[in-house]
């Protein structure tokens, strides 16, 4: 299983498709940085193929304000739990 | 588990140091070994030894140093995406005739097989880019 | 287009990236406030991911990375009050007008080319 | 996916941008010349953008801007002949296999993950 | 007139999408770097509602190899038709 | 006509740099003023005064210069922006107790206000960013 983690918004970036091409069936996703605005309820919808595998990382959406718009399919992580995604996964892919 | 870190991202121009070693100090507190935080592409700016940043915000510079010199990470540079953009150490810039250095100590030039390197070695390499 | 204008000035600050990703809002906001200060008209645009910069509750980053979102408040004191979000922009992402922490005008999409034509200067981050 | 694997290796190397505009291309490629001189198998996907990466008849940029494609002539004497395209990708911009300047197996977007789980390491540029 | 120059292609970013919704009927848009990609003939759909005021570098197209796969709708001038645009615009809108 | 250019882009990293250097020269040939290229965000980094490219690719810190000794092109670079990022000319390098320095003439240090400056008195602002 491999990490995928995306610091971009589908919102003004297309790299999301990027890296759900690349995923497999157990690929998770973690949505970190300016990517944590894919999470939000509005913009969710990019991600439905990784419904159940898509994280985001809570101190991201918390300084920009976004906790409380995150949708309630995303599991939300901190930065401890973002080490513990790395442990579980055999490595990990950046796009940016 | 080792780790290493890839920086890609500029200092203050994007997060991606920010993220890093708030990444870093996760993983450090769970009791993993972060072997060597690589720079490449313009990660490299990370070890400009002059940065001086406002008193109000963090010290990106230092916050390296510190990591190196509390756990003994290593903070290597690529050499090549280094020297093109002016960050050069004292060895390198006497080599090329220059006065005055741009990096120094803990951060260390080196190629980019030690990347290739790292990557074979550590359990766990994770990007960081702008 | 109306026939009367919806703004004009010396420089339009067009705000299109989202909080904390990266440098360009803050030194888009550093633009504008030091413009204001040499005595221009100044006029602000969030765009797109930069309707994120208005959203109330923002706060420090990593490391205590600092936030926008008290230079916001500083726009006042520098006589910037001519702020205006697009609409959709906010709207994709969820938010109103009541998530906001400071009051700004929404703009539909095709009011935009009318704010670039009554400004002299035009500045995008 | 399918149960013979496409390729296996070391080092993926993922290559998503355009020559150029950026230096993301010639700095992901020197990784990969570096990988390979140090002995290790590794794979090139061109994916999105960095399918033109490929293209015949690319020259040196402004000021003599050098261009990546010596650099992917000098690919197969590191020995690394593993190359890969996303079909999807160079269709995009109106390019067939007739058009690169070398050798390179088009995949479909589908065939992508089998590429990653097959290799120990990977690198995006 | 406004002179709008765009350095993203369509294919990995949406700012076109933000240059063209802040253009006037009569401003034009100038293709440079990386966003001349959005001048091929697969890929000018994105830029219809400005044919005619659509225009790109020569240069960098010719660095890219892709002088030959350039629409014959998008008016490809050289660098110094770039600097002909600004001389002729009121100003100038960068879009990255 | 007066023509000035602003440059957010880090050298190498993107064109920015190239192209604004390229439009510079062709503004020129056709008989325009180029009054002053201003470095804001990572543009910044084109002051790197020891920036030591391979020979087989465009030195740009010495295009600038370049530039600036046959034009008169001022090279003003954000004060703010600079210092965060490790730029410092010599007098701020000792306002700020550090030893050398990393910017040097033509390129100066200034405010934000020669930018708003800039675009009030020129008759053409072009910005090249990343």
């Amino acid at each position: 299983m491999i990490l995928h983690i995306l610091n971009r918004p589908p919102s003004s970036s297309l790299v999301y498709r990027e890296a759900l091409a690349a995923m497999s069936d157990t690929d998770r996703l973690l949505l970190v940085e300016d990517g944590v605005l894919g999470a939000l309820t509005s913009q969710v919808r990019h991600f439905q193929q990784v419904e159940g595998r898509l994280f985001a990382l809570r101190e991201d959406l918390h300084a920009r304000g976004l906790e409380g718009q995150c949708d309630a399919s995303v599991q939300v992580v901190d930065v401890d739990g973002f080490v513990t995604l790395t442990e579980e996964a055999d490595k990990t892919v950046s796009w940016f | 588990m080792r780790y290493a870190l890839l920086v890609q991202g500029a200092p203050y121009s994007s997060q991606a140091s920010h993220s890093a070693l708030r990444f870093a100090s996760a993983l450090l507190a769970r009791g993993h070994r972060l072997e060597c935080v690589f720079f490449y592409h313009e990660g490299v700016y990370n070890a400009a030894r002059l940065a001086a940043p406002p008193q109000d915000e963090p010290h990106l510079h230092d916050a390296w140093c510190a990591l190196n010199a509390e756990h003994g990470t290593q903070l290597q540079v690529c050499i090549a995406a280094a020297l093109r953009r002016g960050m050069l150490d004292e060895r390198e810039a006497s080599r090329h005739g220059k006065h005055g250095h741009s990096v120094e100590p803990p951060f260390e030039l080196t190629g980019l097989g030690q990347l290739i390197d790292l990557g074979q070695s550590v359990d766990r390499l994770v990007t960081f880019a702008p | 287009m109306s026939s009367h204008a919806l703004a004009t000035g010396d420089l339009l600050v067009i705000l299109r990236h989202a909080p904390h990703g990266s440098s360009w809002l803050r030194e888009g906001l550093d633009a504008a406030l030091v413009a204001a200060a040499f005595g221009q008209s100044v006029t602000l645009l969030f765009q797109s991911d930069g309707v994120l910069a208005l959203a109330r509750g923002q706060q420090a980053g990593p490391l205590g990375q600092k936030s926008t979102a008290p230079t916001l408040d500083m726009l006042a004191m520098y006589d910037i009050e001519s702020l205006f979000f697009v609409e959709d922009a906010l709207a994709s992402f969820g938010l109103t007008q009541q998530d906001l922490q400071l009051s700004a005008s929404g703009i539909p999409v095709t009011a935009i080319p009318e704010l670039l034509a009554g400004h002299k200067q035009i500045l995008t981050f």
